[in-house]
């Protein structure tokens, strides 16, 4: 490895041309989500320019959910002793960090609709209920990663945590929906949206994604390096405790 | 009123997620600094 | 002589929230051998009785306890040994005697076991009814050592049995202790009394830096 | 040593410990019952508690259910016990069981405390001779649910420093199941808010459910969840 390359991976310490492309993609995909999505679509009938923040709003919740299956399934992947992998209590850690944000983002963009369309920030709708629930609990998991142990520790506990993570869910959301079985109207079930709103809010799905996949194989990477960091920590500890032994 | 919540959904969105990935650029860094390449199998 | 290894322990490597406690540790320790663990604080004799204790698995090396490798077994190797570390792990709402019967009640021990390890701890008559939270650090000593027989113990681990205690409790201590060697127990123990601990062992050893050595 | 005798045994050790130490009468009632009064400060308003009883009753129980679940797990935290227990090789099942049966026992006090409160109180009544065993049922399957998910989170928070202030962000949005179901059923046995009987009886069978699978969850989780050597 010379020196020159050696510098270029310090400068870009996550990256991949893979990634680069990927990130340049996203990167076209977002601006032209956004000129669609702030100028170029219409405003809606009903809802005038409220439609444009469904534009972020639709896409965030779609990628918060994806990304809590993607962390259920890389968690009980960690715990099957065939696949048993720091890279999936990794990943598993890495896409519950960008749900939560997507979560966080979805909630507030939600609320700010709802202030548009309803009149009020706040409606105890089962699916809104639900999908604070759920920011909540993928908090606590996030928090139980922090406790601290060895890497095998933190993923076998945050693996455990977020399967019955997966086991609370079904039940917060019945519980919900049947203790408020009124529904808010589907803005795009009910076909409201004309065809260039449709496009728009596709587009957002398909960048949201491609952004969510960007997020997630960085933070993966650099939560690997800070693990690697932590076995060379080991390593050095290990001849330094050895030094201190004067028989 | 619309107009205003509108520009604050895509601000706080974008601003949400470009603090996260430059955090997160600056970290990988400042970690790689301290890192032998064979570290990084994916470089 | 060879023959009934009770500890094996090779170059093992235990890892406590990133700081390696244990780094290298090599001692084997046969049936009947009161084996003295000296060195000074922050050496590595705590982590190495709790690894043979089975609660906390060896990062590196090979690690077999009462002819169990303890990175698979585990689980099976702590309900063979026991260890008294720097708490009793009694619970101290509880009589002496329920406390015994309990910890005895994991294993299945009859109440006819339970009273025999209440005796030999001296236990039996007064101190039996007594809620442990009354009772002094030397009593409750002999209590754990108490759970420890009732558990059926085959190594007992002892973190500083004597800290803690007065002089009376001390001398009662390693009357217990000496008749327990007498009776044939395998054990280890980590402590700084020399001069007691050490005319009850049978051999000592050096702990330092998270490894060991054999004394000379 | 097989897991049913554990179970036992460790149940009878955590009542026992209670009966002697008296931390769930001395301590945690009387916050409970405090608590209701609290309510009655802040919610005095004519004919609003006697609706709201049901919901205070299980708000109530949650909030006390935090501390009896970090008591539970001083228990075994203070003298070194937990680590007795592991070192005992016991089967971690027959722990799991024997301190959720403890727990729910010692919930379903409270809930008698809390339901007697109410009834003084906010003047809170039984609609009906049916509406007692609706109110008992669901109590019970409340209490079973609560025990199990308890156990499992304390477990989880016990231990190491700090973790404790973790136990009110893991469980709360846990049990918010069992807060709503539990919150009909009673609304219906007394006769307020509009529940039928029937739709009571349903929410019962959500408690039931979600008990069965936090049984059978928490037993496979609770093993790998407080033993931290691996």
């Amino acid at each position: 490895m010379t020196a020159s390359t050696t510098q270029e991976t310090v400068r870009r310490p996550t990256g991949t041309p893979l990634t680069r492309a990927l990130g340049i993609a996203t990167l076209i995909g977002l601006a032209w989500f956004v000129a669609f999505g702030l100028f170029l679509s219409p405003d809606d009938v009903v809802q005038k320019k409220g439609v444009r923040i469904l534009y972020l709003h639709v896409p965030s919740a779609w990628l918060a959910y994806l990304a809590f299956i993607v962390t259920a399934i890389s968690s009980a992947a960690y715990l099957s002793k065939r696949t048993r992998s720091l890279t999936w209590d990794r990943l598993a850690g890495a896409s519950a960090e960008v749900g939560v944000l997507f979560m966080g983002i979805t909630l507030l963009t939600g609320s700010l609709w709802g202030r548009i369309s309803w009149g009020v920030y706040w409606v105890w709708d089962s699916r809104v209920t639900t999908t604070a629930f759920l920011f909540v609990t993928y908090l606590g998991y996030l928090a139980v990663r922090g406790l601290g142990g060895t890497h095998h520790q933190r993923a076998r506990r945050s693996a455990v945590v977020a399967l019955l993570s997966v086991l609370e869910i079904p039940l917060v959301h019945f519980s919900v929906e049947w203790w408020r079985p009124l529904h808010q109207q589907e803005s795009i079930a009910n076909g409201k949206l004309s065809g260039l709103m449709l496009f728009s809010l596709f587009v957002g799905v398909i960048v949201f994604t491609l952004m969510y996949v960007w997020l997630v194989l960085h933070r993966q990477r650099l939560l690997a390096m800070q693990d690697a960091l932590d076995d060379h920590g080991l390593e050095f500890a290990i001849a330094e405790r050895r030094e201190e032994a004067v028989f | 009123m619309e107009i205003r919540f509108v520009v604050i959904s895509y601000i706080a969105t974008f601003g949400g997620i470009g603090v996260l990935v430059a955090v997160m650029l600056r970290r990988a860094r400042a970690l790689a600094q301290r890192l032998p390449p064979e570290d990084r199998p994916w470089t | 002589m060879e023959t009934d290894p009770v500890v094996q322990l090779v170059d093992v490597v235990a890892v406590l929230d990133r700081f390696p406690a244990l780094a290298g540790a090599t001692l084997t320790v046969q049936r009947g051998e009161i084996v003295l663990l000296r060195g000074p604080n922050g050496a590595g004799k705590t982590t190495l009785l709790r690894l043979c204790a089975g609660l906390l698995p060896p990062t590196r090396g090979s690690a077999i306890v009462l002819g169990l490798d303890l990175s698979v077994h585990r689980q099976a190797v702590r309900s063979r040994v026991g260890l008294l570390g720097h708490s009793n792990g009694l619970y101290t709402d509880l009589t002496v005697s329920e406390n015994v019967s309990f910890w005895g009640a994991t294993v299945g021990a009859s109440s006819d076991e339970i009273a025999a390890a209440l005796d030999r701890m001296g236990l039996a008559a007064r101190l039996s009814g007594v809620p442990v939270r009354k009772l002094s650090a030397g009593q409750r000593r002999r209590t754990a050592l108490a759970c420890l027989i009732a558990r059926r113990a085959e190594l007992w681990l002892l973190d500083e049995p004597h800290a803690g205690l007065d002089v009376a409790g001390r001398d009662e201590l390693d009357t217990v202790l000496r008749a327990a060697r007498a009776a044939g127990a395998t054990m280890i123990v980590a402590s700084h009394e020399l001069d007691r601990a050490g005319a009850l062992a049978t051999r000592m050893v050096d702990v330092a830096g998270g490894q060991v050595r054999s004394a000379t | 040593m097989n897991s049913l005798e554990v179970t036992r045994l460790v149940a009878v050790k955590d009542l026992r410990i209670e009966l002697r130490s008296r931390v769930l009468i001395n301590q945690v009632l009387p916050f409970a019952a405090i608590v209701m009064v609290l309510f009655a400060f802040a919610l005095d308003n004519d004919g609003i508690l006697d609706r709201v009883a049901p919901g205070l009753i299980w708000l109530a129980t949650l909030f006390s259910m935090l501390v009896v679940v970090q008591r539970s797990f001083a228990v075994e935290a203070g003298d070194g016990a937990l680590d007795a227990l592991r070192t005992a090789g016991v089967p971690a099942q027959g722990i799991y069981f024997g301190k959720a049966i403890a727990l729910g026992l010692q919930l379903m006090v409270l809930e008698i405390l809390l339901f007697g409160a109410a009834f003084v109180l906010y003047n809170s009544r039984i609609a009906a001779a049916a509406g007692i065993g609706l109110l008992i049922t669901s109590a019970l399957a409340a209490s079973c649910g609560l025990g199990l998910v308890g156990t499992l989170y304390g477990g989880l928070t016990t231990g190491t420093k700090g973790r404790e202030s973790l136990l009110p962000l893991l469980l709360l949005p846990v049990v918010a199941p069992v807060l709503i179901g539990a919150t009909r059923a009673t609304e219906a046995a007394l006769g307020v808010g509009g529940i039928s009987m029937r739709e009571g009886w349903a929410w019962v069978a959500l408690l039931v459910t979600y008990a069965l699978l936090f049984g059978i969850g928490g037993s496979v989780a609770f093993g790998p969840l407080v033993d931290d050597g691996a």
